[in-house]
């Protein structure tokens, strides 16, 4: 093994192992539950990070997909007493249909009447959930059994973790996929990708269509987890919270999902000793971060390496 | 992506800046109209230096730019683009009607559409107003980038006799043009610019005579 | 630029470090405690709701406090309230109880909103973390589902739809509308009053429900319910709210009669609107005219918290209580199985010391105390000193 | 009928706040760009400094409400340096530091005022009767004054030199630059008209209804969604858009269903803007 591989591996494998052990190196039942969540958003920061990252489509309805994937599980487990990976897997690929129909009309749009389409779409997703009693059960929400195997805390952990790997492996495979490409293509200029023969409209909604499917599974172990479900999962303020985790961690890089969603998620939990002022806090820092460091910790930590590295090579040349 | 450009325009004079797309000639207008700040050199206008302030100071100093993509308020009447024109000077209503006299006396058919939003007129009026309205803040200088740009051959002919018109009225005037034609036609000198630089210089009759500017500018 | 971004990275790390410092060094252990947990509305159309019920369990443990805390054997532990904002939204309680019975160890949750209170079934049996839930509500159902592990002080609403129905019936009143609040709370409510005021004869002409929690402007939802032409409305969420409502259907023209849901205490509404407009409400008493201990307590209240007491604080006051002699008999402050057997033998609660009674307690978890209501009448609360025994009449 | 004309007012009152409320944001989209999601706390922010002068200080309510919009046309300058070094990057910096800036807002008042719901008292509760319709006098002033408020606004920028740089940034900003018009204190100038809007529309709701910190959550939501339908940066389409949303609502309450009462505008929106991607009423793109 490289140097070179050995910093590109060497924290990732650090990370896997810490992470393989963590329920058993005395951590506290509330601490796991907290990671447990951000393990859960972070594959939704993902998946918008598929949307937005890589094919530059800013869209605020992650929160409603979320939404959708865990009301649709807790549908087709409760009242069509389905299976429970069968109903995971359908809820899924629904999240990804309600997608495709959602991306054939938004597409049209572009930039901030994008942003706006999808603010409403996902805004109308909550109104109705919290109003379609029959189907929702309505403000009251409803109950989710997950599979005996997963009735314990540390269960649930090894799963969510298992999911979050595989996230990352797809997304990883996507960003050096010739699709992938086609994301970036259409993110960094439009009208060249389109004379390249890449068919925008047909590209984006592949991308957003991954990214649904992504964001119903993260709903999906959401639900899992919390046991109960209420409008709350599809709320647009989720869709803010990914945005704000993926920019914090860095749009369109590998890793910058997840430490985001770490990096803000633990610590607004960390911080609710000190109550609601967390959140004045919190928003003070979020302008000085997109100000002053608009590519995120991933992106911000990559050229400075480059930097770094840029110069050591520099002398090492003279 | 300028590089050591050196030039010189005289109180008075016409002078033309040739150069194909991409020369560096726009980048040049809107560093010298303050729209570009340069990373060094001097810009001297009246033996004062004005590099880097920015433009509505240069505006007022007496420079105005009349853009490549003219960048008129298409949602306004032609006659508010016009007063805006003037925005920098706050003339007084005396003076405000001289400037309107003279833009309508140059391009009549502005009075006619005074009304009209910016935006509703035809490419070649259009261009009428853009120089127009730089005019309306009475400058020293003017700065022409392009002004025969997807023109027809027509109105750019009429657009050039309007150029001779204005210089006549006594405004200096730095034409940048595709078309070496049109500029040689009708300026005393020109630069030639190429990747960001200034590769030749001269009287326009030398110049039009140069073998390398007839043929890469002028297709003979 | 540059320098900028130093500064820049220096308030951040700066500020995060500060934050982090501060959360860690709060965590110091003192002497023994016992954590009670409440989840509750703290924000929003409920949130003075929620703050009353917060207060009736601080004084309890004020008073717990002076008196030396939960005594069992030779220990005593000191009470500490550990509250959480769920803005009466499902999932953030069960996250926020969630919380409480894993990260603080509370064993016993509060918790005042129905709507809450449903999914709280689903976990608080859950081993190794089970929790006993106080459901501060009327709705009976909370404790239909057989969970062990709850305790409901509140008369059920059942006792009033009946009552109040006679009582608007004689006043000539058979049109009814009903603009309640959204949740469960609110629909079963209006299903019981429906039902109970079909029963008798009247009609319902229109449903027009909004929620209280977040809407702040009810004329629409009024002016539909109006062109009914009732001849009262059933109203009903948090009292803060409510109160609006009254108000905006009087503006509006309205001059019949208001059926208000238990939620909402009709001296609060008083408070906040004034007396002149409440006329014409039938809703739940004040709740210092039954009981005579009230009064000391809404003294201490009022004094500590400069605000006039409601039913939430009382009743969560005596509940508090309660549960403390209920640790203290079951001899362990960390079996809520144990604590909730233990409640029958404390009861019955009455005496100066109590500003409300409760008397007895069903096995399903439903407390017997007793209550009161109460009619605006040229600008006088009638009625409103005849205890209701109402278990002693059901069937 | 009666009843329809009496939902009509309320929705005309309803769409007078979206109005005022969606002009400032389409002003400020107009001249920067930006996605300004924290002028609902603003809007906020008004009615409960209102609230403090008037019930907690004894101001009379109209001298409260000049105080307010004097106030806030200051603070909108402090918004223009906030959101300044993010004006040229991309849509989502914005976004966030405007996110950013409402959870400051949100906390500082909560903090200040606790959480719960706050009332001002009605100036103005005569109730009048008319044709059938009944309303309080502090609702007819609200129409009146939204009317009065837009007038102004629509003298202001077209009639005056401030005014039409305000036009001439937001159509072309190079060519305002070119012209001699300074964009920042334009952009300084339209952040300072569109919050000081922003608080008058909150001063005379606010008496109405509940204040609380959370109040303009969906408001401005509502406003985004009348700005984008208005076709963004367009004044008309913004005080039109208003309009027609406060009215549409207040019948589907009466009509429809009062459940869904959010949610006709934001479905017609995304119908309007599959069909017409840049809004009705065209706008720049």
């Amino acid at each position: 093994m490289t140097a070179e591989n050995l910093r590109k591996y060497g924290v990732f494998i650090a990370a896997l192992a810490v992470a393989c052990f963590l329920p058993y190196i005395g951590i506290s039942k509330f601490m796991l539950n907290v990671i447990i969540y951000a393990g859960i958003f972070s594959i939704a920061t993902m998946s918008l990070n598929i949307i937005m990252g890589y094919t530059g489509q800013v869209s605020l309805a992650q929160g409603a997909f979320y939404g959708i994937g865990a009301y649709g599980l807790a549908i087709l487990t409760n009242k069509a007493g389905l299976n429970f990976w069968m109903a995971m897997l359908l809820a899924c690929l629904i999240t990804a249909f309600v997608g495709l129909l959602i991306g054939l009309l938004a597409f049209r749009t572009k930039g901030p009447y994008f942003i706006i389409v999808t603010l409403c779409f996902n805004f109308i997703v909550y109104v109705v959930i919290k109003n379609w009693d029959w189907l929702s059960g309505g403000v009251r929400g409803q109950k989710i059994t997950g599979p005996e195997l997963f009735a314990g805390r540390e269960a649930r952990y090894y799963l969510v973790l298992g999911f979050v790997l595989l996230t990352l492996f797809i997304m990883w495979r996507i960003s050096r996929s010739l699709e992938g490409l086609g994301f970036m293509a259409v993110r960094d200029n439009e009208p060249l990708a389109d004379a390249l023969g890449i068919n925008i409209t047909y590209t984006k909604i592949v991308a957003f269509m991954i990214s649904c499917f992504l964001a119903g599974l993260a709903g999906c172990l959401g639900a899992l987890h919390t046991g109960y479900l209420s409008p709350t999962s599809a709320h647009y303020l989720l869709s803010f919270n990914f945005i704000i985790y993926l920019l914090v961690g860095g749009a369109g890089t590998l890793y910058g999902p997840i430490v985001g969603t770490f990096t803000v998620y633990l610590a607004l939990e960390f911080m609710k000793g000190i109550g609601e002022y967390r959140f004045m806090i919190f928003g003070i820092i979020l302008i000085l971060v997109v100000i002053y460091f608009p590519r995120g910790i991933v992106g911000g930590l990559k050229s400075l390496w480059k930097k770094v590295a840029g110069s050591r090579q520099a002398e090492e040349g003279a | 992506m300028l590089d050591s450009v050196s030039l010189e325009v005289m109180s008075g004079e016409l002078v033309c800046l040739l150069g194909a797309n991409g020369a560096g000639k726009s980048t040049l207008m809107r560093t010298i109209a303050g729209l570009v700040k340069p990373s060094g050199g001097t810009i001297i206008l009246d033996c004062e230096d004005i590099t880097g302030l920015k433009a509505e100071r240069i505006v007022r100093r007496g420079v105005a730019l009349c853009p490549e993509n003219r960048h008129l308020f298409p949602r306004l009447p032609v006659k508010k683009n016009l007063s805006l024109g003037a925005y920098a000077k706050h003339f007084n209503v005396k003076v405000m009607e001289e400037c309107y006299d003279f833009a309508y006396e140059l391009f009549p058919v502005l009075r006619e559409r005074g009304e009209q939003l910016a935006g509703t007129l035809s490419g070649g009026e259009q261009q009428m107003l853009a120089i127009a309205r730089a005019l309306m803040s009475k400058p020293q200088l003017l700065l022409l980038d392009e002004p025969s740009l997807g023109l027809a051959p027509l109105v750019v002919e009429s657009i050039r006799e309007k150029i001779v018109q204005i210089v006549a009225a006594g405004t200096t005037v730095l034409l940048s043009e595709q078309n070496a034609g049109i500029a040689l036609s009708i300026s005393s000198r020109g630069y030639v610019m190429e990747s960001g630089r200034v590769v030749l210089e001269g009287d326009s009759e030398s110049l039009g005579s140069d073998p390398e500017v007839k043929k890469a500018y002028l297709g003979i | 630029m540059a320098t900028r971004k130093v500064v820049a990275l220096l308030v951040v790390t700066l500020m995060i470090g500060g934050l982090i410092a501060t959360c860690t060094s709060c965590g110091d252990t003192g002497p023994k405690e016992v954590v009670i947990g409440l989840t509750a509305p703290l924000s929003g159309g409920g949130a003075q709701y929620g703050t009353d019920c917060q207060r009736g369990i601080e004084m309890a443990i004020e008073d717990i406090n002076k008196d030396g805390g939960v005594k069992i054997g030779d220990d005593s532990y000191d009470v500490k309230l550990s509250s959480l904002d769920d803005r009466a939204e499902p999932e953030q309680g069960v996250s926020n109880a969630t919380r409480l019975a894993t990260d603080d160890g509370a064993k016993i949750i509060f918790c005042p909103v129905a709507t809450v209170i449903f999914p709280l079934l689903d976990i608080n049996e859950k081993k190794d973390e089970e929790f006993l839930i106080l459901a501060y509500t009327s709705i009976e159902m909370v404790t239909d589902e057989g969970n062990e592990l709850i305790v409901m002080p509140p008369p059920p609403f059942t006792v009033y739809t009946k009552l109040f129905t006679k009582l608007a019936m004689q006043q000539g009143w058979t049109r009814m509308a009903m603009v309640q609040t959204t949740g469960a709370y609110g629909d079963a409510w209006a299903k019981g009053m429906g039902l109970a005021w079909q029963t008798a004869g009247g009609t319902i002409t229109d449903h027009a429900r909004a929620d209280y929690y977040t809407e702040t402007d009810f004329v629409p939802f009024l002016n539909k319910a109006l062109a009914s032409s009732p001849d009262v409305l059933l109203i009903g969420g948090p009292s803060q709210p409510t109160a609006l409502v009254v108000e905006q259907a009087k503006s509006l023209g309205f001059e019949g009669g208001f059926i208000v849901m238990d939620q909402a205490k009709i001296d609060g509404m008083a408070g906040q609107i004034g007396m002149d407009k409440m006329e014409n409400c039938i809703g739940v008493a004040p709740v210092e005219a039954p009981f005579p201990a009230t009064p000391v307590f809404a003294e201490r209240y009022k004094k500590k918290y400069n605000e006039q007491v409601t039913w939430e604080s009382a009743i969560n006051y005596t509940a508090m209580i309660l549960l403390k002699d209920a640790m203290e008999s079951a001899k362990s402050v960390e079996d809520p199985m144990a604590i909730r057997k233990a409640v029958p033998g404390v009861l019955p609660m009455s005496g100066d010391e109590f500003p409300v009674t409760l008397d007895g307690i069903e096995n399903k978890g439903l407390m017997h105390m007793p209550s009161a209501i109460t009619m605006v009448k040229n600008g006088e609360y009638t009625l409103s000193s005849d205890l209701i025994y109402w278990w002693k009449e059901k069937d | 009928m009666s009843y329809f004309f009496q939902q009509l007012v309320n929705g005309i009152m309803l769409g007078s706040v979206y109005s005022l409320v969606a002009l400032g944001l389409t002003l400020i989209f107009g001249i920067l760009g930006v996605a300004h999601f924290a002028h609902g706390h603003f809007y906020m922010l008004g009615a409960f400094l209102v609230f403090f002068l008037s019930v907690s200080f004894g101001v009379p309510y109209w001298a409260a409400l000049v105080i307010a919009v004097a106030v806030f046309c200051l603070v909108g300058v402090g918004i223009e340096f906030v959101y300044r070094p993010v004006r040229d990057k991309s849509d989502i910096n914005a976004f966030i530091v405007a996110i950013g800036m409402l959870l400051v807002i949100e906390e500082a008042v909560r903090a200040v005022w606790g959480t719960g719901n706050r009332r001002i008292t009605n100036p103005y509760p005569q109730v009048l009767k008319f044709a059938g319709i009944t309303l309080e006098l502090q609702r007819l002033i609200v129409i009146g004054a939204a009317i009065v408020l837009i007038v102004l606004l629509h003298l202001f920028i077209k009639r005056t030199r401030m005014g039409s740089a305000i036009e001439a940034v937001a159509q072309d900003r190079e060519g305002a630059a070119l012209v001699g018009i300074s964009v920042n204190r334009v952009s300084i100038l339209t952040f300072s008209v569109a919050t000081g809007l922003a608080a008058a529309a909150a001063a005379l709701a606010a008496p109405l209804a509940f204040i609380a910190p959370d109040m303009a959550n969906t408001l401005v939501l509502k406003a985004f969604v009348i700005i984008v339908l208005g076709g963004l940066g367009s004044i008309k389409g913004a005080i039109l858009g208003g309009y027609l949303l406060g009215v549409m609502e207040a019948l589907a309450i009466a009509y429809i269903s009062p459940a869904y009462k959010d949610v006709w505008a934001f479905a017609a929106l995304i119908l309007i803007l599959a069909i017409k991607p840049n809004g009705l009423f065209g706008g720049r793109d």
